[in-house]
């Protein structure tokens, strides 16, 4: 698959689920003005195109460590609505239980791993499941193809000492892990140049001995195809892979920050991946606009008939709750 | 040093009066951490307006708390004061190895202090989930040489603040961000005690209700709560500095009250909270006319869903619960 | 498994034939660590010939302990049984983060067990210094979900690893560095009790002394001490378990001694010890007929000079001492 | 200064401190064996050349953070052979009092700073102390070059966190940070495949923006010359610079480490850069046996005589010692 054949199903599963994460992210922002949700919500605006051309590589079997701004990822890589307003509200029923909540959901059960805030901390968890499934012979796809690892971080989450050491372990066992770096200049109100004093990120991977892939986040068609490329790479035994992806945060850190650290002349050069997108496929011819109002019409659908029934589920009850950390105490005793 | 001083403010204005203070009058601070400089000034907003007053002593940070924490121990030893930030407390323990073994160990390893402040934001609030409302003190308390304090109060996160960093030993500064925006006070009369007093909030004669941080306020409350409802008169301690622990104080009080109890909204496994207990224990036995007490948080992780984070926390019914079991007992 | 189980081996030994045991017996389990592969097998050798016989799972990492917990974290999550091994326990203050927040909370946050075993070489040696002898079980077991055991026998050495690597939960093995060549005993015979279980080294009426880790040995010579020169009869108890604590086993011991003595080669502040006793001060408080005491090393980084070092942590003649003021008492 | 014109006298006085390193470490290995220095001894057999090299650069109010293996470059700097046995014997007379040992000697007022054994853990505090002299105006010699400060890792301690992370924050703030990186291809045991997968540790240097440098550890003019160009680059204001040497590790990892785990094959190939540096200067009859042996005699002398001295002096006294770990626990109650 190469940019030329690149399927338009691929494309439009792409733009679908996108267009998915945008409208969920809404909501999300709405349910949080409305004070239904707790603590904070971070949300991925900007970061569609690459997250979701990220999403769309993975495979059955594969494991992905999503950070906050990677809700199109998860879509792409099977999440369901339901989970994802189960957690943002707490919900019993949700797999975090209530316990963890809005972007911390995952289970290692569905592939995707339930982040800890610790930037740079999932990196080495994803090496170790790839190193498990190499002991294991539980590493390839029918084809051949080696299961992969995909972790996020940002261009602040670089600077951790988290992500060096599990991204240099990860490149010495030679894994399979795709290190998506979603460089959006800033890391909260800090902009890169007080994060990195190097060039450009993907000037690091020469110095793990990776593969190392670059695109623009805005132009959909390069991440798909950078991607696709890097996971191939992976999947075909040439170890651990960085992409690294330029990157406008269209929102605040967090939906109570207004980002008015970021000045306008900054701001007024930010361009909407999804806008982008749509545009382009409508000229194309790829896409009409009635299309897009019927998929649009689908997705809310979708999300308001989640949400109805996941606002009707119930809240955990700290009477009926185990606290006690461990999973099986009474192994101490046999 | 325009603090408005008769102007009601709030916590966290107290601890960036403070920080403006020690940057106007002490040209060896500087403040080091992620996301300092204007104009976001810190995530919680400690920093605001310093960066642009003191442009080249308040610097943004990469995510780096062991850097962070490494660069302070470095420029302390060469006679500077860094006052570090860190985003939350959760994320020290990122530090943890240059907070113990080179700001701490240092004093008694190669005789040289190193006055850095590292400036903590701790405890919980609903929806902070496991990683964002960690109490810290109970392992940045365990390595030698690491002074820790914890305000209560307005008064005490301007002045401790600032003694902090006057002081020749490194200090773990535990700033509970539910106080930040809730407690409000003028600083005009805002007494000033020595940073490793423990203080008398409430007097009482039944029983030592001792806590620290955010806690104190709840003692308070269980305490007004024991005298209207019970008759009960609480002594409310606010250990203010927790360690090295000022033990006389609770023992003037245990002479009068005979009874214990600590309250933390820390886990509760080898805490502070266990360590005031063993001390009485074995230094005031003949003091105690019940069995010591402890309320800590539930030993699992910080739990997300208000409803699990209210009953993960003691709260003012617990206290007065427990304290009625003690006087009682 | 050809394990000699009738002649003497070393503690080191059996950490090595538990480990050999494991790798034979269940495919699931692996070791990372630095220096862990042949022809070195670790620093201590406690892996020597292990990657011979199983080149795929005994694997070297890179000098990253951050990493090491991390990959531990996924592979134990992923189904694998992963065993890492700290060079020195000291450098695990560096994983700190991922056993806190990944292994440890773990379970009751997305309710999936983390069974890994982290093998941490603690305790200090004549010369040993500051960062090559510390005891880390105060701060390891203060986040909840962690498992923290600290053999001190031959014996348990070698079964407790083995029941840690069958453990659902994060189990933090303490390895004392003196007990590695200097305990020698067979395995035949060798008694398994079960993992959280306190263990009655020696009997007696008089005072409980409770210790754990290289610690009971000075215990146990302590009563021995005791019961020669003085007539007091000591009961020697053996924590093993740290957290959670067997605290049945304490209890039934105050029972007919009253008293009770714990010591620890750890700092004092809140650490394992302040537990002990607040556990016991405030569950058992009406067992006790004297103050609850501790015996801990100086709170100051461990020295390095034999002289010093042999002042830092108590040794026989302090826990006698220790002892004879609290029947005195 | 380049090759050509490298002054004689530099490289008379580098010969001698690696000689002088030599000899020294030759008696710590007889008092290690003679059982009276207590725990390890690690010795900088073949890191002379280099560790020399580095030494010689430094100028009063420069930092030194030396690793364990860096005698040379604490003797370059004025580390006094007093010092260095003191310390080793644990005498209460010497800079640590006898609370450390070994290696982990150093005050900051020497410009020497006392190394924690957790690897890494010096690269942020010698970035600090650049900071601090940068804020007070502190920062620059008479002639209006910037004081420096060196640190030291190995192949090994390059996978840590701690570097990564101080590394990148001096890299940030341009400061005059020069790491020593000295590969010697083992970590203890472990060989550089097991710590690292890139080609060359210097292939680091891009991804944190900073210059890279690299020179042979057993070709002495080589160090020397990389060390002036790197020095002078960080003193010019060109900030952090990285200086990765290849270096033959001639002795175990410790003294009680026998370094059986290296092959024959790689045993054999090793060159020693104190034997290859005196044959040089001798063929080029810069130096002459007579000189070298009168040289290494004085050396001896001096070796005999500090430690006869040191022998006599105190060891620490537990019971006079202050056991409490504040330096100012009286500041608590002002
Ligand atoms: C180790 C650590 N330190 C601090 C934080 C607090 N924090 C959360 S997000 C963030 C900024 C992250 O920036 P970046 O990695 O660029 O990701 P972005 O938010 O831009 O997507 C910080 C400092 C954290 N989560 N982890
Ligand atoms: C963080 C940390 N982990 C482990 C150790 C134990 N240790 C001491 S030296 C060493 C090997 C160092 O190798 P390298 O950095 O290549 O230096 P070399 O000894 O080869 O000079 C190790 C693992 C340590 N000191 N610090
Ligand atoms: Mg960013
Ligand atoms: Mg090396």
């Amino acid at each position: 698959m190469t940019l030329m054949n690149m399927s338009l199903q691929v494309r439009q599963r792409h733009l679908e689920i996108m267009l998915y994460a945008r409208q969920v992210e809404q909501q999300i922002t709405t349910l949080y003005r409305q004070g239904r949700i707790s603590g904070s919500a971070y949300l991925g605006r900007g970061q569609e195109a690459f997250s979701a051309a990220a999403g769309v590589q993975l495979q059955s079997g594969d494991i992905l460590a999503p950070l906050t701004r990677d809700c199109a990822a998860r879509i792409a890589f099977g999440e369901s609505l339901t989970e994802i307003f189960r957690t943002y509200l707490g919900k019993a029923t949700g797999i975090m239980r209530g316990r963890d909540g809005n972007t911390h959901r995952g289970h290692i059960r569905t592939g995707i791993l339930p982040m800890i805030s610790h930037l740079g901390g999932m990196i080495a968890p994803v090496a170790g499941i790839l190193l498990s499934r190499r002991l294991q012979g539980q590493d390839k796809l029918a084809n051949g193809d080696l299961h992969i690892g995909m972790a996020s971080i940002g261009d602040g989450g670089m600077s951790t000492g988290a992500l060096h050491e599990g991204l240099n372990a990860a490149a010495v066992l030679h894994l399979p892990l795709v290190l998506l770096v979603s460089d959006n200049h800033y890391a909260y109100s800090t902009p890169s140049t007080h994060n990195y004093a190097c060039q450009h990120l993907a000037d690091r991977a020469v110095g793990y001995g990776i593969q190392s892939h670059q695109c623009d986040g805005n132009d959909s068609d390069a991440c798909l195809h950078t991607l696709y490329l890097a996971v191939q790479a992976a999947r075909q035994g040439q170890g651990s892979q960085m992409v690294v992806a330029s990157i406008d945060r269209l929102c605040g850190h967090s939906e109570h920050d207004d980002a008015r650290y970021i000045p306008p002349s900054v701001q007024e050069t930010r361009k909407d991946c999804v806008e982008l997108r749509l545009e382009q496929l409508q000229l194309s011819g790829d896409f009409s606009a009635s299309e897009l109002s019927a998929l649009q019409q689908r997705i809310d659908n979708d999300i308001q008939q989640t949400l109805q029934q996941v606002s009707k589920e119930p809240e955990p009850d700290a009477q009926q709750t185990q606290w006690q950390a461990l999973s099986h105490p009474e192994q101490l005793w046999q | 040093m325009n603090i408005p001083m008769s102007e009601p403010i709030t916590y966290l204005e107290a601890i960036r009066h403070a920080q403006t203070d020690c940057l106007h009058t002490d040209e060896r601070v500087f403040i080091y951490g992620e996301d300092v400089e204007d104009p976001l000034g810190g995530a919680f907003k400690a920093t605001k307006g310093l960066s642009t007053r003191y442009p080249e002593r308040v610097l943004n940070a990469p995510i780096s708390e062991d850097a962070i924490a490494g660069m302070a121990v470095g420029a302390a030893l060469d006679g500077m004061r860094p006052i570090i930030e860190f985003q939350f407390a959760d994320f020290a323990i990122l530090a943890f190895n240059q907070l113990a073994n080179h700001a701490g160990a240092g004093a008694w390893r190669h005789g040289q202090p190193c006055p850095l402040v590292a400036r903590l934001p701790v405890g919980g609030t609903p929806g902070g989930g496991p990683f964002h409302s960690q109490m810290v003190e109970n392992w940045l308390t365990t390595p030698p040489g690491l002074i820790s304090v914890a305000p209560a109060t307005v008064s005490d996160a301007y002045h401790m603040l600032k003694q902090a960093v006057r002081c020749d030993d490194p200090v773990m500064f535990y700033e509970h961000k539910a106080l930040y925006f809730h407690q409000r006070a003028s600083l005009s009369n805002a007494p000033e005690y020595p940073l490793g007093r423990a203080v008398v909030r409430r007097q009482g004669q039944d029983i030592s209700l001792v806590s620290y941080s955010a806690m104190v306020w709840d003692a308070l409350s269980a305490a007004e709560q024991l005298a209207r409802d019970y008759q009960i008169e609480a002594e409310v301690i606010d250990l203010r500095c927790l360690k090295p622990l000022d033990m006389n104080t609770l023992y003037d009080s245990l002479e009068h009250t005979g009874r214990l109890l600590v309250c933390t909204e820390a886990w509760p496994y080898a805490g502070v909270s266990a360590e005031v207990i063993a001390q009485v224990s074995s230094q005031a036995f003949h003091l105690l006319d019940a069995p010591p007490r402890r309320l800590n948080a539930k030993d699992v992780p910080v739990p997300f869903h208000p409803h699990l984070w209210n009953a993960y926390r003691p709260n003012t019914a617990d206290i007065v619960q427990a304290a009625l079991d003690l006087v009682r007992f």
